[in-house]
């Protein structure tokens, strides 16, 4: 199972109560991994409005998580 | 030019001095300052929160298409990070051109694209005490929490 | 706030600085610079002149129009006359809104209703020695007076 | 016949050889004014090509001058 390091940001980071965490987990996509997470800590953005970046670029919820990513769920940005 | 985050106070006028060239004859600037209002409630402050690496090579590829896309000299834009004042400047984008017609357009290219792409969040604080992630309110989010709903 | 003419340098800083308002969250502002071509020749210096009383309320005409056609909080403009070199501020625009979209389309009104109708005279004066008025060339100007001929 | 001031400005004033002067006119339009200077100074823009302001407000080149105008030629504006 790929070890991963993840970062949070703005209200993920908030509802997480922590702002970056590693873990080893089954989930092989940020798509599955964001779920995982979501229901473990109660996140109340679903995962259609959270886009997902790996190594510091946009990737789509299907790539695949290489061993060792950094993996960041971006929230709706701020926009306006 | 590159795209940057900066935690520190915006300095437009040294930005917009590096934009300077002798074949520009139009600079279009824009501002965005903390404003004492959003959707109908008093703001009292903002923090603004990014993922910095990403927003920089984001931001940096916006002006890239911006140079792209529109006859421009130079381009440039600065993002500011933490806690921000009304009156605050949060961002700047400045584009210098031969014409005028590329440099309106550039610059509205630029802020519109990084307003929608950047990862960049921001907490209003209301006059009320209550206090929300621009954009990520959720239905069912008032009874909840009871912060004010933000419609989409 | 009034359109002026200057025969002083025009300080962008002090002017947008009079924009500022609270319930402000977007700045656009456009600079004219002197710049070392047009037209594919190369230009040294300009001498800009107008007729300042009609120029400045031609100009306040301006600005109002742009308060009655767009949503803004604050709008004001500066022309600066005399002589010019490469690379000096000519022109200063600037508007202060509630959102970004009516700062821009106010300011673009602006100066391109203000190229268009303020009494303004702008000789060029090119590196071949020629100096011309802009847009008063009338046909025959070339043979008449060996300076480059300026299509209209 | 009227009493005019009269302003000149950029290639009229150049044209003219002075900014200013003062003159006593049969002509009562704007239009027929500046045709009596062009051809006594030999200006080269044509009056389609030539506004006027009297009184410092643009004009129509049929307005009738008033006694004591103040007259300005506005030649083709920088724009650009």
């Amino acid at each position: 199972m790929p070890k991963l390091s993840i970062q949070y940001f703005a209200i993920l980071r908030e509802q997480r109560g922590v702002a970056q965490e590693t873990l080893t987990t089954a989930q092989t996509t940020p798509e599955q991994l964001y779920e995982e997470l979501r229901s473990r800590h109660h996140f109340t953005l679903p995962a259609d409005r959270v886009r997902a970046a790996v190594n510091g670029e946009f990737v789509a919820p299907d790539a695949v998580l290489p061993e060792g990513a950094e993996v960041v769920f971006i929230p709706p940005v701020a926009g306006g | 030019m590159n795209f940057t985050l900066t935690s520190a106070p915006i300095d437009p006028v040294a930005l917009q001095r590096d934009l300077t060239h002798s074949s520009a004859g139009a600079c279009v600037a824009f501002e965005g300052w903390v404003r004492d209002h959003n959707e109908g409630q008093a703001v009292l402050a903002l923090d603004y929160e990014a993922f910095v690496p990403l927003a920089e090579s984001e931001g940096s590829r916006i002006l890239d298409e911006a140079r792209a896309k529109f006859q421009v000299v130079a381009v440039a834009g600065v993002h500011r990070v933490g806690a921000l004042r009304i009156g605050d400047l949060a961002v700047w984008v400045g584009v210098a051109s031969a014409h005028r017609g590329s440099a309106f357009d550039a610059c509205r290219y630029i802020i519109d694209e990084a307003k929608a792409r950047l990862p960049i969040w921001k907490k209003e604080h209301y006059a009320t005490g209550a206090s929300q992630w621009i954009n990520c309110a959720v239905r069912g989010d008032y009874v909840a929490s009871n912060e004010p709903e933000k419609p989409h």
